[in-house]
């Protein structure tokens, strides 16, 4: 079995297992706890409004905030931005998912899938540096900031270098990137990742608790 | 229904039979421009290989039009056939050695004094040499 | 035995061969090997001091396709100069004799040649019990390999089957199959994988070991790098298409008719090193890609068993979906027991206070 | 819980503040039991309340660090500490360790240590100096997390383990024991009360069997703004409501909430709960107090265990209600006012619009700052910091900010409605000589009503 026939077989199959177990694990672990109903008497109704308001409020800072953190939001859109972009629209990416979900889609150009991945990647670097530089963010990450960070550029390094065919053997560098993948979807449940489960949770819950106070949050 | 009923129509892209240039031949005219510098300082015979390159029909035609013909054309027959022609710019030869199908076995652009092929080489002279006298064997002796 | 003595400039020159017509043939077979232009004059000095060399071809467990697509070459063109020149001691299917005299044959060769011959072998060998799948003449494969391999100055494995055991090889592997670097390990090997792999190789090979007297350079899968540097997605004519993303996905549709690039449709050509792209078949006439179906990655090793032809390189196996609800439900058990558990122990705790 | 360890300190009345003395000698440490029984203590207590809304914030942190820039303590220090998750680190890891979804993992593989008796006793100055839970950091929060309740979460946990500001412990204590924080004992009040009747000749109503209305203070009113109570009774009067003060529930404010004993707490707000059930009171008007909104309005059913049988409002809804209905009738105030929104009453509370409708009745010129209304900048005083004087200097540094936001607006008059806050802008004022007075909106309304307009 050569490594390429590891990545897509029995390693695939391994890191969906504990990416579903490991996402369900924590939703459901936290889903699952008591919650004490909210007895007071609401300002209005129609709270579950402000819920699903509360999901795109957060999209983008306040006004007064934009000066100090925009810039912040902007990398992190464009990280998120090309990570989306990247996955859905290169055409391997997209002949991955076909595979399951039995329909082809519309693709961008390998040379366009390659920009986007470069700009993606200098990102996530920006994002680094600002972590390892910016005494608040260094002073509150730990461990899980920086795993996070590996897992989530390793697939966009190893897919370029496999695009821009740097391995020594293109196969071994497919393998790799299938490898970075999986390692991301291995360790998806287990740290910050999850944030793309929770922000819906988070921001509804804020969302729909001030909604029926009034004021904002 | 049958086969021939299915209409297949195949368009060609960039590549072989695409009538569009793929920027391999203005790369390749810069190289030949380099090796020919070279060999007009004195240099050894350079050579381009044109048969390993992905070349368009349309690169094809643009070196055809930027190289031109010139005053020597030849066609050797030796393990089939081989065509050379001296294009416009004296020195650079087109060489084109073809199988004894006709099939084409590789192609070259050759710089400098005369292609490889076109020129009598030491061993066949030699061979040459040695079995020309023999000529006089045959003739009648009183003729000396 | 005359004829050995000579070297193969002496032997050109015998049969009234010019010296251009070698040149020729040798300008070919650099250009099939990307032996820069400029070394032509060089190979054809040391190719003319060469003496005739002996081979000894062995068919085991394989379907003869190699040998067909070897004699492709055979036709009369300058590849010809080569074969000729190299004398085939024995070749069962090409030759005239059988039985013992064949035996005799190879036993002869083997004794006036022995560690000068080039070994020439097609078709996987079969290990599982003593290798007794596949015999000839009373004698195992396995064995009548290890014999001549002892004798032999360099292997040449021709084909797939021959290099990494092929379709033999492939899953189950009944009869324990294997490539011949498996089994001898003390001989220089050369790998010419494909299905059938590509005629020009050969000649290239021969050439190289008669002009240089080695096997030519090779890569970790002892496959000459001549031939098999590059893969057939870097060659290809259609890798413009994958470039821009324009795809054909199933092989009636708009882009199968425009020839657009066939990795939707399963080809391994990024993963298959080969020359295919650049020499093609049947003397120039056309490759796989060109006919409008992905390469198959033939001179790879296990190319049989990566998960379908028609499947793209870059999907994977899912597994199923009664495996991916499995995980869901562990996955909400997993959940559940953790909040029961946090939920006791608040229970405890409040119910302390 | 005993506090053995503490003093009590004396009131401090000079002070525009008005909180205790500064104590001569720190016991920020109450009780007597071992390192090891408070930690237990303090994560017991943390996870008592812990819910599905708590775990999911808890969660939900990118680490991305954008809160800091929203709370005014770290953007008065700059101190990476006072970033507003960082100030619930400890708990954090507990609850990552003891109480997640992967508390087993964390726990077997030891990836989350332990929290230590030091890392509290360090983290106390983050959790109540540093922080008002004014609410300003889930705004710019990309994830919307509600720190400011974990925060009160984390007060209960570090109450229990007896590790209270020294203050805010004496206080609180107070509270529960002679019912007021700062002196305010019902005999304090009835005293002041009938004082501020005669003094601006209004009808007091106090201890009446029956009430529509009952009406609560502060003790900060009590004490130091007297003047609140003469302008409810003036407006209540004038609108002819049935009200009453009693002297058995009179006490607005809950120090059992900001210092983190649930219990108090609970004792506190059914005070007042019990007094308004038992003069079959509609209503409970709130004087301008942020955090007794925060009590009473939002958790003050919750304590109660049932939905509140009585309205609460906040007394700027009940004068903007008033305004709306036509009960009341203002003479126009030709002055352009800037307002100071309360977190607990704007941003936290839902009021936001209240005290704007009373100005607009006012007929002011209302000048809103920049980062105004339900985005307002914290004055840095509120969830018990202003009695804390460990938390000074950092407050001074925030007036400062505040002060500069205020001016900006070129406004003539300052008001805001809120007591704490007010006391705050009049003390860091007279420190930082701003030169301008924080008037109160209730007694802006007090001093302009129309008087014949009912009659």
């Amino acid at each position: 079995m050569t490594l390429l026939d590891f990545a897509r077989g029995p390693a695939m199959q391994i890191a969906i297992i504990i990416f579903v177990v490991g996402i369900v694990w924590r939703l459901v672990g936290v889903w699952a706890l008591r919650q004490k109903k909210d007895l007071s008497e609401a300002r209005q109704k129609g709270a579950w409004v402000g819920g699903i308001k509360g999901l795109f409020v957060h999209a983008w800072p306040y006004k007064p905030f934009v000066p100090k953190v925009g810039a912040q939001y902007l990398v992190g859109y464009v990280i998120h931005l090309g990570l989306f972009i990247v996955l859905i629209f290169g055409t391997p990416h997209m002949l991955f998912f076909a595979d399951i979900v039995g329909f082809t889609w519309w693709t961008l150009p390998g040379g366009v899938i390659t920009a986007v991945a470069v700009v993606t990647t200098l990102a996530l670097f920006i994002a680094l540096v600002k972590r390892l530089v910016n005494p608040v963010q260094r002073m509150i990450s730990n461990f899980d900031d920086y795993a996070t960070w590996f897992v989530t550029t390793a697939p966009f390094v190893t897919g370029l270098m496999t695009t821009m065919n740097m391995w020594p053997h293109y196969e071994t560098g497919l393998a790799i990137h299938l490898l970075s993948v999986w390692l991301l979807l291995i360790y998806f449940p287990f740290g910050k990742l999850m944030h793309s489960f929770w922000f819906v949770v988070s921001r509804y819950t804020t969302g729909s608790r001030f909604a029926r106070r009034g004021g904002m949050a | 229904m049958s086969l021939k009923d299915i209409a297949v129509r195949l368009d060609s892209g960039p590549g072989p039979g695409s009538p569009e240039t793929t920027g391999l031949a203005v790369a390749l005219l810069r190289e030949v421009a380099d090796h020919l510098l070279t060999v007009s300082r004195g240099g050894d015979r350079q050579v381009v290989e044109l048969t390993n390159l992905p070349l368009s029909d349309g690169d094809v035609q643009l070196l055809v039009e930027k190289l031109g013909r010139g005053e020597v054309e030849a066609r050797i027959s030796a393990a089939g056939p081989t065509e050379v022609f001296e294009t416009a710019f004296p020195g650079v030869w087109w060489v084109k050695y073809l199988g004894e199908d006709d099939r084409v076995i590789t192609q070259q652009l050759e710089i400098g004094t005369v292609p490889m092929i076109l020129e009598a080489h030491q061993e066949d002279i030699q061979a040459s040499a040695r079995q020309f006298p023999s000529m006089f064997d045959e003739l009648d002796p009183n003729q000396h | 035995m005359k004829e050995h003595d000579l070297t193969l400039g002496e032997e050109l020159r015998r049969q009234g061969i010019s010296r251009r017509s070698f040149m020729k043939f040798c300008a070919g077979v650099a250009s099939s090997m990307a032996i820069p232009a400029a070394m032509v004059p060089a190979m054809a000095d040391s190719l003319a001091q060469a003496r005739r060399q002996s081979v000894i071809m062995m068919a085991y467990q394989e379907c003869t396709g190699c040998l067909e697509s070897l004699t492709r070459s055979f036709a009369p063109t300058v590849e010809n100069l080569i074969f000729n020149f190299v004398s085939l001691d024995f070749q069962h299917t090409l030759q005239a004799a059988a039985g013992d005299q064949a035996i005799e044959a190879i036993e002869t060769a083997m004794e006036e040649n022995w560690g000068k011959y080039l070994l020439l072998v097609d078709g996987s060998i079969p290990l599982k019990d003593d290798g007794i799948y596949s015999v000839s003449h009373g004698q195992s494969h396995l064995d009548s390999l290890r014999e001549l391999a002892e004798g032999a100055a360099a292997i040449v494995s021709i084909g797939t089957c021959a290099s990494f055991g092929g379709v033999g090889a492939a899953k189950p592997n009944p009869t324990g199959a294997v490539g011949v670097d498996e089994i001898i390990t003390d001989k220089p090997i050369l790998n010419v994988p494909g299905c059938p792999p590509m005629p020009e190789v050969m000649t290239g090979v021969l050439t190289s070991f008669l002009a240089f007297g080695a096997l030519p350079e090779v890569d970790r899968l002892k496959r000459p790098k001549a031939f098999f540097a590059d893969t057939i997605h870097d060659r290809c004519y259609r890798r413009a298409f994958y470039d821009q993303g324009k795809f054909a996905y199933s092989f009636d549709d708009e882009g199968a008719r425009k020839g657009w690039c066939l990795y939707p449709l399963g080809c391994k050509g990024p993963i298959t090193h080969n020359a295919c792209a650049t020499l093609k078949f049947n003397q120039g006439v056309s490759w796989p890609i060109q006919s409008g179906h992905g390469c198959i990655g033939c001179s790879e090793p296990d190319f049989w068993d990566k998960e379908g032809f028609y499947k793209p390189l870059s999907a994977g196996q899912w597994g199923t979906a009664e495996g991916i609800a499995a995980a869901a439900a562990a996955g909400v058990a997993l959940g559940a027991a953790s909040a029961v558990m946090s939920r006791r122990n608040q229970d405890k705790i409040s119910g302390g206070k | 819980m005993s506090d053995t360890t503490v003093t009590e300190i004396e009131l401090d009345f000079e002070s525009k503040r008005f909180s205790v003395r500064k104590p001569e000698e720190r016991f920020d440490v109450q009780g007597d039991m071992t390192d090891d029984e408070r930690v237990e203590k303090a994560m017991v207590n943390f996870a008592k309340d812990f819910g599905r809304v708590s775990a999911t914030y808890m969660e939900a942190c990118i680490h991305c660090g954008a809160c800091a820039h929203a709370c005014p303590f770290y953007e008065a220090s700059g101190d990476p500490r006072h970033t507003p998750i960082w100030k619930l680190e400890p708990f954090k890891q507990a609850y990552k360790r003891e109480a997640g979804p992967l508390a087993f993992m964390y726990k077997t593989l030891n990836l989350k240590p332990k929290v230590t008796v030091d890392e509290l006793k360090e983290w106390q100055e983050l959790l109540y100096d540093t922080c008002t839970m004014c609410g300003r950091c889930t705004l710019i929060c990309p994830m919307s997390i509600d720190i400011a309740t974990l925060v009160g979460m984390a007060r209960h946990a570090m109450f229990h383990a007896g590790l209270v500001p020294h203050e805010l412990y004496t206080v609180t204590a107070k509270a529960q024991k002679e019912g007021s924080p700062l002196g305010a004992t019902p005999s304090v009040f009835e005293d002041r009360v009938e004082w501020m009747g005669d003094e601006h000749e209004v009808d007091m109503h106090i201890d009446e069997d029956q009430a529509d209305v009952l009406v609560l203070m502060s003790s900060i009113e009590i004490q130091k703004y007297p003047e609140s109570m003469a302008a409810t009774a003036k407006i209540l009067n004038h609108m002819g409501k049935s009200w009453t003060f009693r002297t058995d529930g009179y006490e607005a404010t809950n120090f059992g909430m900001l210092s983190g004993n649930t219990g108090w707490q609970k004792d506190m707000s059914m005070k007042v709960i019990s007094t308004a059930e038992k003069i079959g009171a509609k209503l409970v008007i709130l004087p301008e107090c942020g955090h007794a909104y925060q009590a009473l309005r939002w958790q003050g059913a919750n304590m109660y265990g049932k939905p509140l049988p009585f309205k609460v409002q906040h007394i700027s809804e009940f004068l903007a209600d008033a305004v709306d209905s036509g009960d009341l009738k203002l003479k126009t105030v030709n002055k352009s006012v800037a307002f100071h929104d309360p977190c607990q009453v704007s941003r936290r509370g839902g009021a936001t619009p209240a005290p704007r409708k009373v100005l607009e009745a006012l007929g002011v010129e209302l000048k809103e700052a920049e980062s105004g209304g339900n985005m307002n900048l914290c004055c840095g005083g509120g969830g018990g910091v202003i009695t804390i004087h460990r938390a000074d200097t950092l407050r001074y540094k925030i007036m400062a900010n505040k002060f500069r936001q205020l001016d900006s607006t070129g406004a003539e008059m300052m008001v805001t409605s809120c007591s704490n806050c007010r006391q705050n802008f009049d003390e860091s004022g007279e420190k930082l000589s701003w030169g301008k007075d924080m008037n109160s909106l209730l007694e802006l309304v007090a001093e302009n009503l129309v008087e014949d307009a009912k009659r």
